[in-house]
């Protein structure tokens, strides 16, 4: 079983909360009613502290954070750099589309685009680290899929609140929409990847590991069932003023994706010798 | 890759006296917590007979390794004899090495919060001197070899064994010859 | 050329004194502590005067009230002396260096034979090289407390020359040495320590490790750092 | 550094300049001024002997770099153990450096509390010598004082431990070992003493039973000869209770009763009997009485009966007697566990006959092998010393005045049934009976009684815990000794390779000092030579036989590397038995006169009471040598806690899981500690290893009765112990 691996939850539950908020602006900048130029502005400056935030998190994981900059040096076959190099490229892109932001005309798609696309890819590149032949919880699309859904959902929930009085209520109604659509799917996806576990030894001490841990229902409560409930009944009384219900709703499922994240880390069991020592 | 170096090991000779472990660590007077090369005794309910066998298992400098591959800052390399190298100067502690091999060789030393791990004694090798763990063992039971068809096909030589991860994963440099029972008189 | 920085002489009397003091009360042993506890208090008292940080005061009182024990409260203090830093048991705090900075936590590590070469370079050794480690705290802080002596040496005979090389060998010192592993024992021994001399002690050493930074690095801030250093060094180091 | 010294003075100046007004107290001047920018010394190797108490006695190279020691090796020059140590060996660099070596001569006051005072070698030997000159005046001898030390450290200079009592008068003596005697009293009574073959010389055998013998753990470097012995064909068999890592080797692996290996031993010559294998040429030729037990067999032994005692099939019994005694020629090899029995020495003594009869004693590739003492021919120059005049000893049954000897195997009771005088203190060296004795709390009780103990050791052990006054003595990389194996033929050197740590000195050091004080407080009260350095004290100790033996002129040739003696590799090849017959003693009347049967006769063995019905085997572990090495951080981390083996249907029985806590009690006290359950033990033996972890208070002697063994009288002055008859109960803790 693994660590409770802080400075790894941290960095990815951060960087995918401030690449999804980047993601959302692109998506709702793309539609007929363009994005709020304030709100614009003020997403964009939050998205980047917490790009920040996880990258300085991401320093604590490391025995040696002055050496840091080495992690470049394996594109050729290591996920960790590649996830260095393209959330590096990401932080760029964001300095360009701060810059953008500060500019009062122009267009912010261009800006938009770029940072989401490699915000993305760094994402996945990120999931990709897990891919390990040693670790069947983790060798299979489930770590792509459920960081690209903690991507989704945090980005979604977070642009809501930032933009709980600029959003425009098609908007909203479009993110709600959109969150709730993760949720559903992770759940699937959970469903189907548990199933999947079984099959192996390790992937099954896995799942064992979580249907026994106070943890895991936790989470399953405020990042699934909790928001789940919660954003039906948004979506089902339009008219009832749904600020707090909102704050709400992204404080459990930010709490419920920690929580995930942990466990994804805690419950990860590898292959190994098995022989008594 | 000219050839690729590994290790023998044969457990029909070895007592599980642990002296390759030891004689490792004196080698490299390597701290008290990482274990570059730790002997496993078998399960006795693997096998017909319960008995006290053993394996000893350093780096399998495999073919296809895991470790080298996840690794941000290059601090493995592969020699041209096969020898995974990992070089503590590079290496920036991110663990991930350790959660990719499946023999769980590279440790992270927790005073140097450094991965460190078995390099094979290239040193020794390029010297033309024995491994330490190899000149150490007194039964004879653990050699450097070159891993090869010609040594697949002898009889007796086995890829794997009971309670070791599947050498399918990163396909170690590591050979065994299966261990012998004898006769037991037994009381129970 | 920049007019080189000399430190007030009295600072760095006061630290060498103090730096002696320690060198004695882990040199001479638990069974010395009436001796060795008066120097300690006199140069610990100089110090956090000059320094004027309540915790300083604090601890130094603690200091002075263990240095004014009964001969039974001195048993107490001895026998807790040899159960952290002497034997027979298992020492829970050894005063060696290479056991807190070389990963093995052994005694005569690499920082021994290291320190060794430092002396060497000075043309010393310890009194007891081959037989005591070379990274007994006491023979550190001497060396330490001898190469300030070389500073005040020099800065009375305006030898700039030579008070900057002992500057740079003091600053290397501490920077290799001495810093690295003063914070981890005092450390060490807070945790195991029965006896409020020993967390006072601690205290010292940590005050040690602290003033010592300004002391060697940054000469032109030090000038400054003296008159404010009871608001700097409280929030940093106490 | 940017500035070089160099640039700024030149030496001479800088040395003057640096030593100015500055008073030093841990510095001093360095000698060799122009070493400063010098690399490291190149590394220099020096030979060593491994001096603990196992049968390997490894030849040692020391690497020592700037005065430190680097690491270790095995000595290739060593014919036995052929370059390589074994797992406690390479351990060594961790002993030397440990911080918790005792570094300085301390004091408790008081005794237990915990509460230690350093003082000087000075205060050390004045209080020691004024407490021994008190109680020689109070008592008007010396043989209040007790002495116990056995084989901590086996080099022949380190009998300058006796030397230091044997200068100070007639003192009490703790006599015998606790290892092994029934089987050296065994031997004594058959061939006159204890004689091996060359255990190189195994390799020669065609049949190779190891009986009671667990060389995996306690004599790896035999397994290249056991080894090479198969590979020619031999076959394997290990006759053992548990199936050991050694067991797991065998062609043949035997699980006998425990105690009853001369049952099977008895059921085998009765085979071998009805089928006329018996080489009755060897048999009658060299031995007495051999008719005689021939006898006693055929009218007293049946196979069936061995079966039921042994808990061999018959079937297996005529196997093994068939193949031992037509497979010529055919070794055994006795452990040292398989006489701690209260039957032990018979056991020993009806395999020892085996071998007669079949006419395997004497030969190449065959003997009863237990042990030899033929290389050990030193002077004990440090060992012997006059009592000083006026000496009072204690006047044994023969009418002689000397040492008073007490039974070290029951060491706790014996100190204190002393009363004429009573003993009043201890000095203790290369022993921890506090954690290896038995019965622990007696142990404890009896030294709460002493009005003072003196311990030397490098540890802080349970016997360092319970005395007024440590001393800390050297580890063998800081003395001049020399050592010779109960096993092998070799002899090596060991050159001081380090200076002694801290204030350590060896025990002849020690005695020096000792002497020096009781001279100075009374003149003449100590004989003890006051001079020599640690290398003239080694160079004492050789003799013109030893040179011959090993083929040398001066020990200094040693030096180059160990020499094997000059023996034939078979024992009693030349057929002079040193019994008082000059024979094979089959029929001893000197073990009749010692009360035991005259015959190897079966003697019953012990069987577990009704409350206690469990047998608690405690055999040598792995990690350690008894209470040495196991607290080394190495060990520590790679074996972090004792555990008991427990056969899974007795685990069953108490509701054990294998992890579970397990107390192991019997009427003397309990020891608690994990489960290990396995098939390797049999389902009314459990197992657990002694030793000392460091800060635990694991010690299985809590539970073990001082009971002896059949024999050890005769040639160690005190019958062993039966630690294998240890009877328990368990439960789940």
């Amino acid at each position: 079983m693994g660590d409770w691996e802080w400075p790894l939850i941290l960095f990815t539950v951060l960087g995918q909360i401030a690449i999804g908020i980047i993601l959302m602006l692109w998506w709702l900048d793309r539609g007929r009613d363009h994005l709020d130029t304030q709100l614009f502005k003020q997403s964009v400056l939050i998205s980047g502290g917490l790009l920040i935030l996880a990258l300085l998190a991401s320093l604590f994981h490391l025995g040696h954070p002055e050496a840091a900059y080495r992690a470049l040096a394996h594109l050729g076959s290591s996920w960790l750099s590649r996830e260095i190099l393209l959330f590096l490229l990401t932080f760029l892109a964001w300095i360009y589309l701060f810059w953008q932001s500060k500019q009062q005309t122009g267009s912010r798609t261009l800006g938009l685009g770029i940072t989401s696309v490699l915000g993305l890819l760094g994402v996945v590149s990120s999931a990709m680290i897990y891919v390990l032949l040693r670790v069947p919880a983790w060798n299979n699309a489930g770590p792509v899929l459920c960081f690209l859904l903690t991507t989704g959902l945090l980005g979604a929930l977070c642009t809501l609140v930032l933009g709980r009085k600029l959003l425009q209520t098609t908007q909203k109604k479009l993110l709600l929409q959109f969150s709730l659509g993760c949720t559903i799917a992770s759940l699937l996806l959970y469903i189907i990847y548990s199933s999947m576990l079984s099959a192996s030894t390790e992937g099954a001490a896995t799942l064992n590991f979580l249907l026994n841990s106070p943890l895991f229902w936790s989470r399953a409560l405020l990042g699934w069932f909790a928001p789940l409930l919660l954003l039906i009944s948004i979506l089902k009384n339009p008219q009832v003023d749904k600020t707090n219900l909102i704050l709400t709703v992204t404080l459990l499922a930010g709490l419920g994706e920690i929580l995930g994240r942990a466990l994804f880390y805690l419950s990860a069991t590898g292959i190994q010798i098995t022989a008594l020592f | 890759m000219n050839k690729q170096l590994g290790f023998l090991h044969n457990s029909e000779k070895c007592v599980g006296c642990r002296g390759c472990e030891m004689a490792c660590k004196n080698e490299y007077q390597i701290d008290a917590t990482p274990e570059w090369r730790k002997v496993f005794q078998l399960h006795e309910d693997d096998y017909s007979l319960p008995t006290r066998m053993f394996f000893s298992m350093a780096c399998n400098h495999c073919a296809h390794p895991e470790c080298l591959r996840v690794c941000p800052v290059m601090a493995y390399t592969k020699r041209d004899d096969g020898i995974v190298i990992h070089d503590p100067n590079r290496c920036i502690g991110c663990r991930l090495c350790t959660m990719a091999c499946p023999y769980d060789r590279p440790q992270i030393n927790p005073a140097k919060k450094k991965v460190e791990k078995c390099n094979l004694c290239y040193q020794r090798i390029d010297n033309g001197e024995q491994p330490a763990c190899v000149a150490a063992c007194i039964p004879g039971a653990l050699e450097l070899v070159e891993i090869n068809d010609t040594l697949d096909q002898k009889t007796g030589v086995l890829k794997t064994l009971p309670g070791l991860p599947s050498p399918k994963l990163t396909t170690p440099s590591i050979r065994f010859i299966g261990p012998k029972q004898g006769k037991q008189i037994r009381r129970d | 050329m920049v007019r080189l920085f000399y430190f007030p002489p009295y600072v760095l009397k006061i630290h060498n004194e103090l730096l002696l003091a320690l060198s004695q009360f882990f040199a001479k042993g638990g069974e010395k502590l009436p001796q060795t506890l008066s120097p300690l208090v006199k140069s610990y008292s100089a110090i956090s005067e000059h320094y004027k940080v309540d915790k300083l005061l604090l601890t130094n009182e603690v200091l002075d009230q263990c240095s004014k024990a009964d001969d039974d409260e001195f048993l107490v203090m001895r026998f807790e002396f040899n159960r952290l830093f002497v034997g027979p048991s298992s020492p829970l705090a050894p005063p060696y260096e290479s056991v807190y900075v070389s990963p093995d936590h052994l005694v005569m590590g690499e920082q021994a034979l290291a320190v060794r070469k430092i002396y060497k370079q000075e043309n010393l050794q310890a009194t007891g090289q081959g037989r005591e480690p070379d990274d007994f705290i006491s023979t550190e802080l001497e060396f330490a407390a001898y190469l300030l002596s070389q500073i005040m040496d020099a800065q009375a005979t305006k030898n700039d020359v030579k008070v900057q090389l002992y500057k740079t060998l003091y600053h290397e010192f501490w920077k290799q040495h001495l810093g690295l592993w003063l914070g981890t024992f005092a450390h060490t021994v807070t945790q195991s320590a029965k006896h409020p001399l020993f967390s006072a002690l601690s205290d010292v050493l940590v005050t040690l490790t602290t003033l010592h930074a300004p002391l060697n690095t940054k000469e032109a801030y030090y000038e400054t750092f003296s008159p404010q250093i009871s608001r700097g060094s409280s929030s940093c180091c106490l | 550094m940017k500035l070089s010294r160099r640039k700024f003075l030149g030496g001479a100046a800088a040395a003057a300049s640096s030593l100015t007004l500055f008073n030093f107290n841990l510095l001093t001047n360095s000698p060799a001024a122009s070493a400063a920018d010098q690399p490291s010394e190149t590394m220099k190797t020096f030979r060593n002997v491994c001096p603990r108490n196992c049968y390997d006695t490894c030849g040692m190279i020391t690497y020592v770099q700037d005065g430190i020691l680097k690491k270790v090796e095995g000595d290739p020059k060593h014919g036995y153990t052929k370059g390589k140590l074994c797992l406690k060996g390479y351990a060594y660099p961790r002993r030397v450096y440990s911080p918790d070596r005792i570094k300085y001569p301390m004091k408790q006051s008081p005794r237990g509390s915990g509460n230690w005072t350093r003082i000087s070698w000075d205060e050390a030997m004045d209080t020691i010598a004024k407490k021994i000159l008190d109680l020689k005046k109070r008592y008007d001898s010396t043989l209040p004082i007790c002495f116990d030390k056995y084989s901590g450290n086996f080099g022949i200079v380190h009998y300058g431990a006796d030397g230091t009592m044997s200068s100070l008068g007639y003192t009490t003596r703790a006599v015998g070992t606790p290892c092994w005697p029934a089987g050296i009293d065994a031997q004594t009574y058959d061939f006159g003493t204890l004689y091996c073959n060359d255990p190189e010389d195994m390799v020669n055998a065609k049949y190779l039973i190891l009986w009671g013998q667990n060389a995996a753990w306690t004599a790896i470097h035999s397994f290249p000869f056991i080894n090479k012995a198969q590979e020619r064909g031999a076959k394997l068999v290990v006759i053992d209770p548990i199936l050991t890592s050694t067991a797991s080797k065998a062609d043949l692996y035997i699980q006998v009763n425990p105690s009853t290996d001369g049952a099977l031993a008895l059921g085998m010559a009765r085979y071998i009997i009805d089928n006329n294998w018996v080489d009755w040429e060897y048999a009658r030729a060299n031995s007495l009485g051999f008719d005689e037990w021939v006898d006693y067999i055929k009218k007293d032994i049946t196979l069936d009966w061995a079966s039921e005692k042994t808990g061999v099939p018959k079937d297996i019994i005529m196997e093994i007697a068939r193949e031992y005694a037509t497979t010529k020629p055919a070794s055994m090899w006795v452990g040292y566990g398989m006489q701690r029995h209260v039957n032990g020495g018979q056991n020993v003594r009806i395999i020892d006959a085996l071998g007669v009869m079949t006419g395997n004693v004497g030969k190449s590739g065959g003997g009863v092998n237990y042990g030899h003492l033929e290389t050990w021919g030193f002077n004990y120059n440090a060992m012997v010393n006059p009592a000083p005049k006026g000496s009072k000893g204690f006047i044994g049954p023969d009418g002689k005045e000397g040492d008073r000897a007490i039974n070290m195997n029951n060491f706790a009771d014996d100190v204190s049934a002393q009363s004429d005088p009573p003993v009043k203190m201890l000095w203790l060296a290369c022993r921890n009976p506090g954690a290896q004795d038995p019965d622990t709390n007696a142990i404890e009780k009896m030294f709460a009684s002493m009005e003072f103990v003196v311990t030397v050791d490098s540890f802080f052990n349970k016997t360092v815990e319970m005395s007024d006054i440590v001393l800390p003595v050297t580890t063998h990389f800081e003395d001049w000794d020399v050592m010779a194996s109960y096993w092998h033929y070799w002899i090596g050197i060991n050159q001081r390779a380090i200076d002694p740590l801290y204030e350590s000195k060896s025990d002849v050091e020690i005695a020096i000092e000792l002497s020096k004080k009781m001279n100075v407080l009374e003149p003449g009260s100590c004989t003890f030579p006051t001079s020599g350095t640690p290398e003239e004290w080694l160079a004492k100790e050789f003799n013109p036989g030893i040179h011959q033996m090993l083929g040398i002129k001066d020990y200094k040739e040693l030096i180059d590397g160990p020499r094997k003696a000059n023996m034939p590799s078979a024992s009693w090849s030349d057929g002079k038995f040193r019994t008082p017959s000059k024979k094979i003693e089959i029929h001893s009347d000197l073990a009749e006169k010692n009360g035991l049967p005259a015959l190897p006769i079966w003697v019953e063995e012990m069987k577990a009471p009704e409350k206690y019905p469990i047998r608690f085997m405690t055999p040598h572990p792995q990690h350690a040598l008894h209470s040495q090495f196991q607290n080394l951080d190495w060990m520590m981390t790679t074996n972090p806690e004792p555990k008991v083996e427990i056969h899974p249907v007795l685990a069953a029985k108490y509701g054990i899981n294998e992890g579970s806590m397990v107390k192991i009690s019997n009427d003397l006290g309990s020891i608690t500690v994990k489960a290990h359950l396995t098939r390797t033990t049999s389902p009314d033996v459990i197992v657990a290893y002694e030793a000392w972890y460091k800060n635990t208070v694991f010690n299985v002697n809590y539970t073990l009765k001082a009971i002896p063994s059949d024999m050890g009288k005769q040639a160690t002055g005190n019958d062993g112990l039966a630690f294998h008859d240890n009877f328990v109960m368990i439960e789940k803790a």
